[in-house]
């Protein structure tokens, strides 16, 4: 199978160069300027990804673009299906909310031509964003070794902003997690490379064994993939990391950064390696799932502060992304086989969406009352309505209740999971939901209980409140919209999805 | 016929050396030790990368893990002197060390596993990139590689150094935005240092410049010759004969993108003409190829002296 | 001609392995240093031996960079093992000396 | 010559094991590093002037030179460091 | 065995010794230079499949080489971001290990004593 640029493949180029122009630019101007321009190309990068949705929907097929007319396995091409479409849209959506809260916390101040914090900022989302997109349009291994490079290096200065010495420390140890990572990911794209003479995805998918060298290098990339997803037992290194940053980092780095490795997982395991997969490696990937939703979640309800719980909601979250592996490749149908696929993508960007926002209400929680301790948040509900009613509907989205596109995604891999005769998974998913509404109760509880006199607060920007509010009626609305595109994410994946039985 | 032999017993030799300093490098007590070993490690592994066969990475190992690495280690060992103490009675617990052992092993046995167990004869690109490789104007395959056939990584490689100066610049403390890069350095104007330091350089220079122009058709580039001008530049700073500029300046910031953004405009102009993005028509690949290495080579020397001088701290006005 | 070079170049190995062996084990910084000394001059011998075997040009190229290093390198240790001995007068912005502690105290 | 080039490239290898022989037979540090920089440049030139009749032209041959003064200059460096080092650890060995 | 298979065992070598002081090294600098070895160790195999797959005229596949110059930059990158939070985080707490540990006992940024004294005993001290 030899790909060659498809019509409106360009787009690819051009959603890609978006963000790649707008850092440099950044850089070059500083200052004021790198937000501006990181606030002018959103607008663009949206524009680019409904163009790849249209071309995608009137072709109904992956759009594909060579880069450099030079055709694999000598060149590298671009290629978006379903799974990368889905993927970008999100991401624009959530970057353009982080964007407009961070202006607030982020903004160059008056006098001062360039300030550290803000610039670097403003890069670095520009940065995330460019390397996100390269995680999902690239069809090359090794492209997306540097992709995952890129997110580590435009993640790891987010988290040590503020240049405290426990954030510095959780930066350092985030950096050194993802650098094993990316080298584990990198030994097993040489395997390949020695073994099948192509670093392209499909390529290899068709010239795949099950052989040793298959065998080994898939292991080292899936076990340093997951190391930089924080998947359990390797997540020691994300809840100082993203309770430590700046509320709109930590929504930037809990509800999209984590994404781009799990999003190579897939692209490994059903889509690079689905010939050779076994059901019983998925079900081991599965159960660190489930011991991540189980010890996160129970950790996270026994957090006092509550950014540390938001982010060990993110370690309990990461293990339903795992989940729809066994599901996928033990499916019993390619129906069934398709749900699950689509319900781990839908849970991936309910969580993306309702992270982010829970993450940025709990920052204005911290910047209104002056701390976060989760015991002493009453009163917050009528301080803050707006900011509550956010972190309660994200909350909603996270646990998965209707309308939110989590109770879909979790409906799915609920039907597939009965579907496949494989039960113990509704057990997980049923448990998990559970500790899930203990843990935004319990916050909500505290947060509801009035005080005999008013809760005295810093006054936060109504802007901020209703940017959060927003994404999380997005995120707790997800479930009616996801109806209409779940055959969007499937566009492109027909032999993919075959190849997988 | 006793050559192969001969040169067996040469790669043997010169594996087990670098092996023995890795793990003295590992093992000594001082990260001052540690890291001498270390630049006797990256020279090692550069005469290995030429008895492979590989010349060019040769260069870039030599230039980048015994040079600047080195330089990187040593400055952060002087500096980290009062926390080694510290550090050192940390030991690990055993249950950790096991599993570490135990993970080292599995990791080592399943890379020799495929190692032993690759297809043979083994898989190539060679032919494939020789043939196409005039059509880049090229006669060294790997800079056609680099420059052509996978010109987006190399883009997207370029963008990586700016995220990391950037990254390094951010751990600036606030009040230092805007200054100079690293600390000040002490040197007797008439020592053996400063001597050095104005004698080394121009030979450096002219030899980072004629990697450059060879590296279209033999090893070398801009990336090699980019790193030796830095580190030309570095000796310099280190012997107060120059210093490094505040970070606020426009030239700077200039040229620190210059390199993605002469390839990124390389690859629209391609995208605008119908040639295709980073696509070069035949007859102006070569020029064009040496356009972005000649302003690579920039970038690439002022962003790795940049990235190794650190972050800024001191005031612009706090000159030499 | 090329097996009595490559021969050669074995022999410097080992001699530099031999030397190495004994300055590694130290007992202080001053032997560390000596090896790094003897693996560069050693290595570039070795280098030039070899390369010259095996008739490919950019050996010397190689030798050169690594030459060239190797005097960067010496100054990199230069600088940084003798940190403490700076003369008293050039000890106020002497090399470890950070002036960022100070004036970040200036009103 | 052939010849020339194999005596001296000899030479040159000779002085190399004579460098390492001085390095682990001497008691201290001192006259460790007389031994190791004196034999060792001394084995280098003389390696780099055999090799210069092999050299493909004369920008090779320059270039080995150059590589044979960069030596020279580094160790010239590295020794004195080695001194300083030495007198500083205030040890004869 | 010929050499690129000595090489590569050499490489996979290289890379479990890495490995392990990546672990387990407490110091942070030993852990940047134990990742070095790592991606040298990495890097090798790399030039072990390139060797294997001598071909046209060429001693190597040039594609592996051109990646794997790629890779030492990108490495090379990595290790001066560490090593300057390392720095940066020993400036503001005097320390270079990476267990919590380190930063207990620390009033505000006051460095931990500088007379060699353990930290351990202030931590306690001023948690009691």
């Amino acid at each position: 199978m030899q790909d060659v640029t498809t019509p409106g493949g360009h787009w690819l180029v051009l959603a890609l160069m978006v963000p790649v122009a707008g850092l440099l630019l950044a850089v070059l101007f500083g200052g004021r300027h790198a937000e501006r321009i990181a606030l002018a190309a959103l607008p663009l990068g949206a524009i680019a990804a409904l163009a790849i949705v249209m071309q995608m929907l009137s072709s109904g097929a992956a759009l594909v673009y060579c880069l450099g007319n030079w055709a694999p396995p000598l060149g590298i091409v671009l290629r978006a299906d379903g799974l990368s479409v889905a993927m970008m849209v999100t991401t624009v959506v959530v970057l353009t909310a982080i964007a407009l809260f961070a202006r607030i916390d982020f903004a160059t101040p008056r006098g001062a031509r360039e300030a550290r914090a803000p610039f670097v900022f403003w890069v670095m989302l520009l940065g995330v964003w460019a390397a996100l997109l390269v995680v999902f349009l690239a069809g090359d291994f090794f492209t997306l070794y540097v992709a995952l490079e890129l997110v580590a290096f435009a993640a790891v200065p987010l988290v040590s902003l503020d240049g405290r010495a426990e954030t510095l420390q959780a930066a350092l140890r985030y950096l050194l997690y993802a650098l094993a990572g990316s080298v584990l990911y990198l030994v097993g794209t040489v395997l390949i490379y020695g073994g099948y003479g192509t670093l392209d995805i499909a390529l290899l998918a068709d010239r795949l064994r099950a052989e040793p060298v298959a065998i080994v290098a898939v292991a080292l990339m899936t076990a340093g993939l997951l190391a930089k997803t924080a998947l359990f037992p390797l997540h020691l290194w994300l809840p100082p990391a993203h309770a430590g940053a700046p509320a709109a980092a930590s929504a930037l780095l809990s509800g999209l950064v984590i994404k781009g490795s799990f999003f190579l997982v897939i692209r490994l395991w059903l889509d690079a390696f689905g010939s050779v997969m076994t059901p019983a490696a998925a079900q081991l990937l599965a159960a660190l799932g489930a011991g991540a939703i189980v010890v996160g979640s129970v950790v996270a309800l026994q957090q006092a502060r509550l950014k540390l719980m938001v982010a060990y909601s993110t370690v309990a979250q990461i293990g339903y992304l795992f989940l729809m592996f066994p599901l996928v490749l033990g499916a019993a149908s390619a129906g069934a086989a398709a749900a699950a696929l689509a319900g781990g993508l839908l849970q991936a960007i309910s969580h993306a969406t309702a992270k982010a926002a829970m993450f940025m209400a709990a920052g204005l929680v911290y910047a209104a009352l002056g701390h976060d301790r989760v015991a002493d948040l009453r009163g917050a509900a009528r301080a803050l309505p707006l900011t509550i009613a956010a972190f309660a509907l994200s909350g909603i989205a996270l646990i998965g209740l209707p309308p939110a596109g989590g109770f879909l995604a979790k409906w799915l891999l609920l039907s597939s999971a009965l579907e496949s005769a494989q039960w113990w998974w509704v057990v997980v998913i049923a448990l998990g939901g559970l500790l899930t509404a203990a843990y935004v109760f319990l916050v909500l509880s505290k947060a509801l209980t009035t005080t005999a006199e008013p809760v005295v607060i810093t006054p936060v920007p109504r802007s901020s409140e209703v940017i959060v509010l927003a994404l999380a009626i997005v995120s707790a609305l997800l479930g009616v919209a996801a109806l209409a595109p779940l055959d969007l994410v499937l566009i492109g994946r027909d032999e993919v999805m075959s190849g997988a039985r | 016929m006793n050559l192969v032999p001969l040169g067996l017993v040469l790669d043997i030799g010169l594996g087990l050396l670098a092996l023995a300093i890795a793990l003295f490098a590992l093992r000594t007590r001082t990260t001052y030790a540690a890291a001498v070993g270390f630049v006797a490690f990256g020279l090692l592994v550069a005469l290995a990368w030429f008895r492979l066969g590989a010349p060019d990475v040769a260069l870039t190992e030599a230039a980048i893990g015994g040079g600047l690495t080195g330089l990187l280690m040593l400055n952060a060992s002087a500096r980290l002197r009062a926390t080694e103490a510290a550090a050192e009675r940390e030991r690990p617990g055993v249950p950790l060390r096991l599993l570490a052992l135990l993970a080292a092993f599995a990791v080592a046995c399943g890379l020799a596993i495929a190692v032993l167990a690759f297809p043979t004869p083994a898989p190539t690109l060679a032919p494939l990139a020789v043939a196409n490789a005039p059509a880049t104007g090229l006669g060294n395959p790997v800079a056609a590689t680099l420059m052509a056939f996978r010109a987006t990584d190399t883009l997207l490689e370029k963008v990586v150094l700016v995220l990391a100066i950037v990254g390094v610049w951010s751990l600036a403390r606030d009040e230092r935005w805007g200054g100079r890069p690293g600390r000040r350095h002490a040197a007797d104007p008439n020592g053996v240092l400063v001597f050095f330091a104005r004698l080394l350089p121009p030979i450096g220079f002219v030899f980072g410049v004629y990697l450059l122009f060879v590296g279209a058709d033999l090893p070398g580039g801009a990336f090699q010759g980019g790193t030796i001008l830095a580190a030309m530049w570095l000796l310099a700073i280190m012997a107060r004969l120059a210093d490094t500029p505040t970070i606020d300046l426009r030239w700077l910031r200039f040229w620190l993108i210059a390199g993605p953004a002469a390839f990124l405009l390389v690859g629209l102009a391609g995208l605008a003409f119908g040639s295709g993005f980073l696509a070069y028509p035949e007859s102006l690949a070569k020029p064009i190829i040496l356009f972005v290495e000649v302003v690579k080579i920039v970038t690439v020397g002022v962003t790795l002296a940049l990235i190794v001088a650190g972050p800024p701290e001191r005031h612009g006005g706090e000159g030499r | 001609m090329s097996e009595f070079l490559l021969a050669s170049a074995v022999v410097v190995l080992v001699t530099v392995a031999a030397g190495l062996a004994r300055v590694l084990h130290g007992p202080g910084d001053a032997e560390r240093i000596m090896a790094a000394q003897l693996l560069g001059t050693g290595g570039v011998a070795a280098l030039l031996l070899f390369g010259a075997a095996s008739g490919s040009g950019s050996a010397v190229d190689l030798a050169l960079t690594l030459a060239l290093l190797a005097a960067f390198a010496a100054i990199a240790f230069f600088k940084k093992g003798s940190t403490r001995e700076l003369p008293g007068d050039d000890a106020p912005d002497g090399a470890g000396v950070d002036h960022g502690a100070t004036d970040g105290e200036r009103p | 010559m052939g010849y020339l080039s194999i005596t001296l490239i000899g030479a040159g290898v000779f002085f190399f094991i004579a460098g390492t022989v001085g390095l682990l037979r001497f008691p201290d540090t001192l006259s460790r590093l007389h031994a190791l920089t004196k034999a060792d440049n001394l084995g280098i030139g003389l390696i780099v002037l055999g090799l210069l009749p092999w050299a493909a032209d004369g920008m090779a041959a320059l270039k080995l030179v150059v590589v044979w003064g960069l030596i020279l200059l580094a160790s010239a460096t590295v020794s004195q460091l080695a001194g300083t080092a030495a007198r500083r650890e205030g040890r004869p060995r | 065995m010929n050499s690129a298979t000595w090489y590569g065992l050499l490489g996979a070598t290289l890379a479990g010794i890495g490995l392990y002081g990546l672990i387990v090294h407490p110091h942070v600098l030993r852990k940047i230079l134990s990742f070095n070895l790592l991606g040298s160790g990495v890097f090798l195999i790399a030039g072990v499949v390139a060797r294997r797959g001598a071909d046209a005229g060429l001693p190597g596949d040039p594609v592996l080489q051109g990646l794997v110059i790629t890779g030492i930059i990108v490495a090379f990158s990595a290790t001066a971001l560490a090593v300057a939070l390392l720095l940066r985080l020993a400036e503001t707490a005097n320390t270079a290990s990476l267990s919590p540990g380190a930063l207990e006992g620390r009033a505000g940024d006051a460095p931990l004593p500088a007379d060699g004294s353990d930290p351990g005993v202030a931590r306690r001290r001023e948690g009691s």
